[in-house]
């Protein structure tokens, strides 16, 4: 997923002379995930270059360029790091057009690693996209595999408004089904590790079905759309398993049509439960599908603590996890 | 071991506080025409003397002495009085119009009205200020007009930002004036983004950040002095420090650094202090930085020293935190007072034709409110729709804002 | 309700020197409004003074003081203002106990006046407090009455652990219920208006029915308390309304109790409604309530817009969006 | 009009990239004991040339020079090169363990250990650090016990941490470290709070802040450079300017400014550089700062110029950003053998006491990591317990968190 990033951001480095990239170690380097290596050797350094540590200043720069007119797509380097430029984004980014009236906009890409299991710790594992999108004005995105990666990175480049982009960083190097102890899968051998060369993109808003299923909706977004598909395998339920892609614009149609189907609801994301994403989207099913539920919608999610260091695969919202909720909303 | 006296904490407080009688005895300020003007490739060690100092154009007698005189004709001159004018008479309509009730809210400038209006003129067509909500004398400097001021003060149905925004929190591209944020210091670092870009672009134009004393504290202000000094961003960096931050004195912001304009000297930006109400002086120092951001030789740090003689907003009373008579014992007088005096002591002004100029200023800026008002203000008349609410959270509406605006009846 | 807040910091300020008060403006001025007036002249400058204007130097500076040993308590000028001290709060206050295995400890309360209705537009009426509920460690309060919210602060100053204490300025002087036209009614004319002297806390985590009803639940907050009070007074739904008071930790006993009496719910928050706080209360009643429920579950919030100027009124979440919700909830 | 030339965006590079050959020939370095040393209450203003030099005592010869030697006995030394010499064995013990899987990360001080080993060393009893990921030399001087550090970098049963922290996130109030965040910079404004209480408190114990010298660029650096300034508060700010972040080198952070003391400057807070590899020099430059501190005369500002032998963690290989033999051109030479040739040539030390010393030490860290490892590593043995994941979040467990806590099956 790596390189599906890194093609995103050359191929509209290329089409659009606008596009700058910059972050910490993002240019000579390349980043600490190597996302932008090759960028800076490609385009130059005025147009792919290392910032100083400061993601208030990252965002902050780039906010002033993107209302000058171009188009940034910064990385901050672990979303663990991104509330010292959370003002920026919250005041600034999210809001320019919409108080300026147009006057000024913003289009800007915020990238950034997400998630765990990868012994992280607290500060190298945190999923906090529920704090963008309870915020009006920005998009959210988290991909979940290289061609989608590639396409929504293209569309948000192109996005006239600013948009969060989250990386779920244990998909980088493969498919991830919260299995630790598994030899690893290279994207090579995945369906959707296929990456076309050259421009394409998948639209903002649109969610992808990943496994169709008549028992049971699953919503989820990132790794837990492997884990999700590894809980159905193991538990048998014949679970749809959405893959919401944006979380905001969220593609409601799709979730609608299918619980309405299923008549159940399981949620599954990484990020603590509580006022996670999956309260809104336990919200929208219940608000929308009401008369169609025929059991309580489940939140499988990390627990309420900091992202721990040993036991991570306590925390981390595994199959075995998923799985228990499935069978126990199919069964209710 | 603990041998030490218990320690203390030191909290800053100002000289004077109401009741007290005004006292400006440690403001130093130099002599009119006694700083040295540098080259604007000084190098920047060679004049850390200039953030510690008060350049000064204006001598007591209305005359503009020394190195930094002599830069505007008459013309220019009046045209500076005339803004200043004009933005004093706005200032106090629409300080009436908000006690009418008219609005909710306003920033008034009096006593800094040099700052914002000098500034201006300095830069060219397609620079872009980043400015606080205290410098709208950058619009008027550069004739935006005075009615749309209004209608955005009165969140109207003419109101350029649809009634979004806070009154005075106005936007003009045209004009180089960036969309107004009212989260402090956020401005600065994206003025910094700004020139990078114009940079990067290889443009020719340059940007200015615009901050207060109390702001330079802000977290953002450090951004924008690390980007600018790393990148050598084309960009004017602008501290204005009127000694007061809503209730709170200078010395809180500042510490122990004796000025602002000593920030520069930690990422060795050329640093530079001046009469915030010198006309003159302002001009001068101004162009001076704008010129090095023009010449790419990167960024510069201007404090200007002036004073806020009114309230912070419409919202406090200022007599609650300082003596009521702090602002008549402000050494550095008033900026259109001092102006008006220089160009009388040149012969190319009179009481007459100030008194004169005052009434159709005035007048200028009544038919502008009532033209504003035709519109609309805030609770009567003219307003911006619902649908306004909605519109341009995004480029295209999303489905959930559709869904919500249909909720709303709309 | 300033005085009820002021009395609470003097009241522990007198019982404990280790309470220490500052912010921007609250030292000499005693606060923008007005929270902090004559603490400086009683307790000297070195326990209450202004601050310097940097939102994470104040809460980075408590976050030292509470591991020092003291309890700091903080304001933030306003709640559109926290997010640059947004780090220090999430990352450094809400962890401190749990990284250092309570080696350290961060006895902290930010106190910031929040919500709309006072013609403040979109930098002085936001209401985050989603943005702490989602973060493990914190605990967030929003008091809607002066009885409360001395005695709620009471209790979060002696708290172990940081308390985000959010004030709805709108009540600062007086109830409302979101006529803006209506004459205004002082504390004093109300029966929560009135404060005991001296000490007495409220605890947190312990909601209050503030209206006993028999057809509707309704889960509210601050302002929205009032407002929930007139819309049932206006549409004579016979509705059981629920303060909060405490959204974390929620007193999910009590909403538990009465959904499954009234069989129906209905949330009323002034903050924009996607990932607000709404949703995770509507996913926890469905989640504990589903076979009680008798309709969908309603959100009235704040639109998914920044907070804009004109159209205030049009944005609050008044009586008569709740009532109609409340009527809609009832007859579905 | 647009007569200026087309801008361009200056981005700072390295003088040299793997490939070329190292050069540091601009890196200007004084002669040991060359620079003066001012009494702790001179005027910030008399000593900005300190923000610009490098305070050294051990000149090449081995011998303690200047006005900044003569502070420490033979006994401290020889106490001084233990420390560093168990820090580096330390070091390479776990740099090894990271490898073999026993745990997921490791920070080492390659070339640093002279900083934090003799800054602790200056600091009283109840003194509190609030350091970063690089100083483990702070616990190691202070007697904090190997094992206890092993056990929680291999995050065991015995870890003091419960397994929550990443690996050397240590904590230990009673050593006087502050719980480590690993958020950059935050740490910095969290003591000049602690110090700030402690004046309140009218206590005498100060604090030190630490900061590396990419994380200077960071907002809360501005922060606690303002609170220190304005509060006067007892702390020392260190920064460790090891030539790198990650794989940016210090240009980039630092900008025009040359060093990154001169940042002092603009607060009129004393700032000296010191080399950071002589740890006479650190010894007494810090000395000097904890006495300000301790006197109640406020906060200052080191520079510790040093360079990271090292990758900057387990995570990374600077082969990819810098020349390979980079280190080994580095001026200032090693701490651990510049200490040893002192000693030596004042005849308190030998080359045969110190391999003897070496293979001790070795031993000790051995038998240190022996103990730790019978408790477990990170994915074999003792682990903490699940329980304690949910432990510990608050003081008392909300509900909440104990339903989830069920739920868990714990
Ligand atoms: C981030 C943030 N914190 C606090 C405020 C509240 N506030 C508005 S103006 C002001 C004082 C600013 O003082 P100064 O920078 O000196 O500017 P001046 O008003 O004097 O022009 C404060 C604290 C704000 N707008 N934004
Ligand atoms: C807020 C934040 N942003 C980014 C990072 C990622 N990061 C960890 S260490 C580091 C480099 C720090 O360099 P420096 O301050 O020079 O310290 P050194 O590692 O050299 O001791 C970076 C960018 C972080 N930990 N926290
Ligand atoms: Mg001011
Ligand atoms: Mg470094």
């Amino acid at each position: 997923m790596v390189e599906a990033i890194r093609d995103a951001m050359d191929v509209m480095m290329e089409r659009d002379e606008n596009v700058v990239v910059f972050g910490e170690d993002v240019g000579y380097f390349g980043g600490v995930f190597r996302c932008t290596q090759g960028l800076q050797a490609k385009f130059g350094k005025t147009r792919c270059f290392d910032t100083p540590i400061n993601e208030s200043g990252i965002v902050g720069a780039a906010v002033g360029m993107a209302a000058y007119g171009l188009r940034p797509c910064v990385e901050i380097q672990f979303a663990d790091y991104v509330y010292p430029g959370y003002d920026q984004i919250v005041s600034e980014a999210a809001r320019l057009r919409y108080r300026s009236n147009a006057d000024f906009t913003c289009p800007l890409v915020v990238r950034m690693p997400t998630g765990g299991g990868i012994s992280g710790g607290q500060t190298h594992s945190q999923s906090p996209e529920a704090l963008f999108t309870h915020v009006s004005g920005l998009k959210t995105v988290v991909p979940s595999n290289p061609y989608d990666a590639k396409g929504l990175l293209i569309a948000a480049i192109e996005d006239p408004d600013p948009v969060i982009f989250m990386e779920p960083k244990r998909l980088y190097n493969g498919p991830f089904d919260g299995y630790p102890g598994k030899p690893a899968v290279p994207w090579s051998k995945h369906e959707l590790g296929e990456v076309p060369d050259g421009y394409y993109s998948v639209p903002l808003g649109k969610a992808a079905i990943r496994r169709e299923g008549a028992a049971l909706t699953v919503l989820a977004y990132g790794t837990m759309v492997y884990v999700a598909l590894a809980a159905a395998a193991e538990t048998g339920v014949d679970a749809e398993i959405i893959d919401l892609r944006t979380l905001l614009p969220l593609d409601l149609e799709t979730i609608e049509a299918s619980v309405r189907k299923t008549g159940r609801c399981a949620i599954v994301h990484e990020a603590t439960l509580t006022s996670g994403f999956g309260a809104e989207l336990c919200a929208l099913v219940q608000e929308t599908c009401f008369y169609h539920l025929e059991a309580p919608i489940k939140r499988v999610a990390g627990w309420d603590t900091p992202y721990p260091h040993a036991q991570e695969w306590d925390y981390f919202p595994g199959p075995a996890r998923a799985g228990r909720a499935f069978l126990e909303t199919v069964e209710a | 071991m603990a041998d030490y006296a218990p320690l203390k904490l030191h909290v800053p407080e100002p000289a004077v506080r109401p009741g007290d009688i005004p006292d400006f005895s440690n403001v130093k300020i130099p002599h009119a025409g006694s700083v040295e003007r540098p080259p604007v490739d000084a190098d920047p060690v060679s004049i850390r003397g200039l953030a510690f100092s008060i350049i000064r154009v204006l001598n007591r007698e209305g005359e503009a002495v020394g190195p930094w005189a002599g830069l505007l004709g008459d013309g220019e001159l009046l045209e500076g009085l005339r803004n200043m004018m004009t933005l004093r008479a706005f200032d106090a309509r629409m300080v009436m119009a908000q006690r009418q009730g008219k609005t909710s809210f306003y920033v008034q400038h009096m006593g800094e009205e040099a700052v914002s209006c000098a500034f201006s003129k300095t830069l060219l067509p397609g620079d872009m200020n980043f400015p606080t909500y205290r410098q709208a004398g950058l619009l008027i400097a550069a004739g935006y007009p005075l009615t749309d001021m209004m209608c955005q003060i009165y969140s109207n149905e003419r109101d350029p930002l649809k009634g979004r925004q806070l009154p005075i929190m106005y936007s003009s591209r045209k004009s180089g004036f960036f969309s107004i944020s009212g989260n402090l210091a956020t401005q600065y670092i994206q003025a910094v983004g700004w020139a990078m870009a114009s940079a990067i672009k290889n443009d020719t134009r340059i940007a200015a950040g615009w901050i207060g004393d109390g702001s330079t504290a802000e977290s953002d202000f450090h951004a924008a002095l690390v980007f600018a000094s790393t990148y050598k961003a084309p960009v004017v960096l602008n501290i204005v420090n009127n000694q007061w931050a809503i209730s709170t004195f200078q010395g809180i912001a500042r510490g122990g650094s004796g000025t602002f304009a000593a920030r520069g000297l930690g990422f060795s930006i050329p640093a530079l202090r001046v009469d915030g109400n010198d006309y003159l002086a302002v001009y001068a120092v101004a162009k001076w930085a704008v010129e090095r951001a023009h010449r790419n030789l990167g960024p510069t740090l201007i404090e200007y020293v002036t004073y806020r003689v009114g309230a912070h907003s419409t919202a406090d009373d200022p007599a609650a935190y300082r003596p009521k008579t702090e602002s008549d014992a402000w050494p550095l007088g008033d900026p259109v007072i001092r102006l008006k005096n220089h160009l009388i002591k040149k012969g190319a002004w009179s009481e007459a034709r100030h008194a004169q100029a005052e009434a159709e200023i005035l007048d200028t800026v009544l038919a502008a409110q009532k033209e504003a008002e035709s519109h609309g203000t805030l609770h009567a008349g003219g307003q911006p729709s619902v649908r306004d609410m909605f519109e341009g959270v995004y480029a295209v509406m999303p489905p959930h804002l559709r869904r919500q605006r249909q909720q709303a009846g709309y």
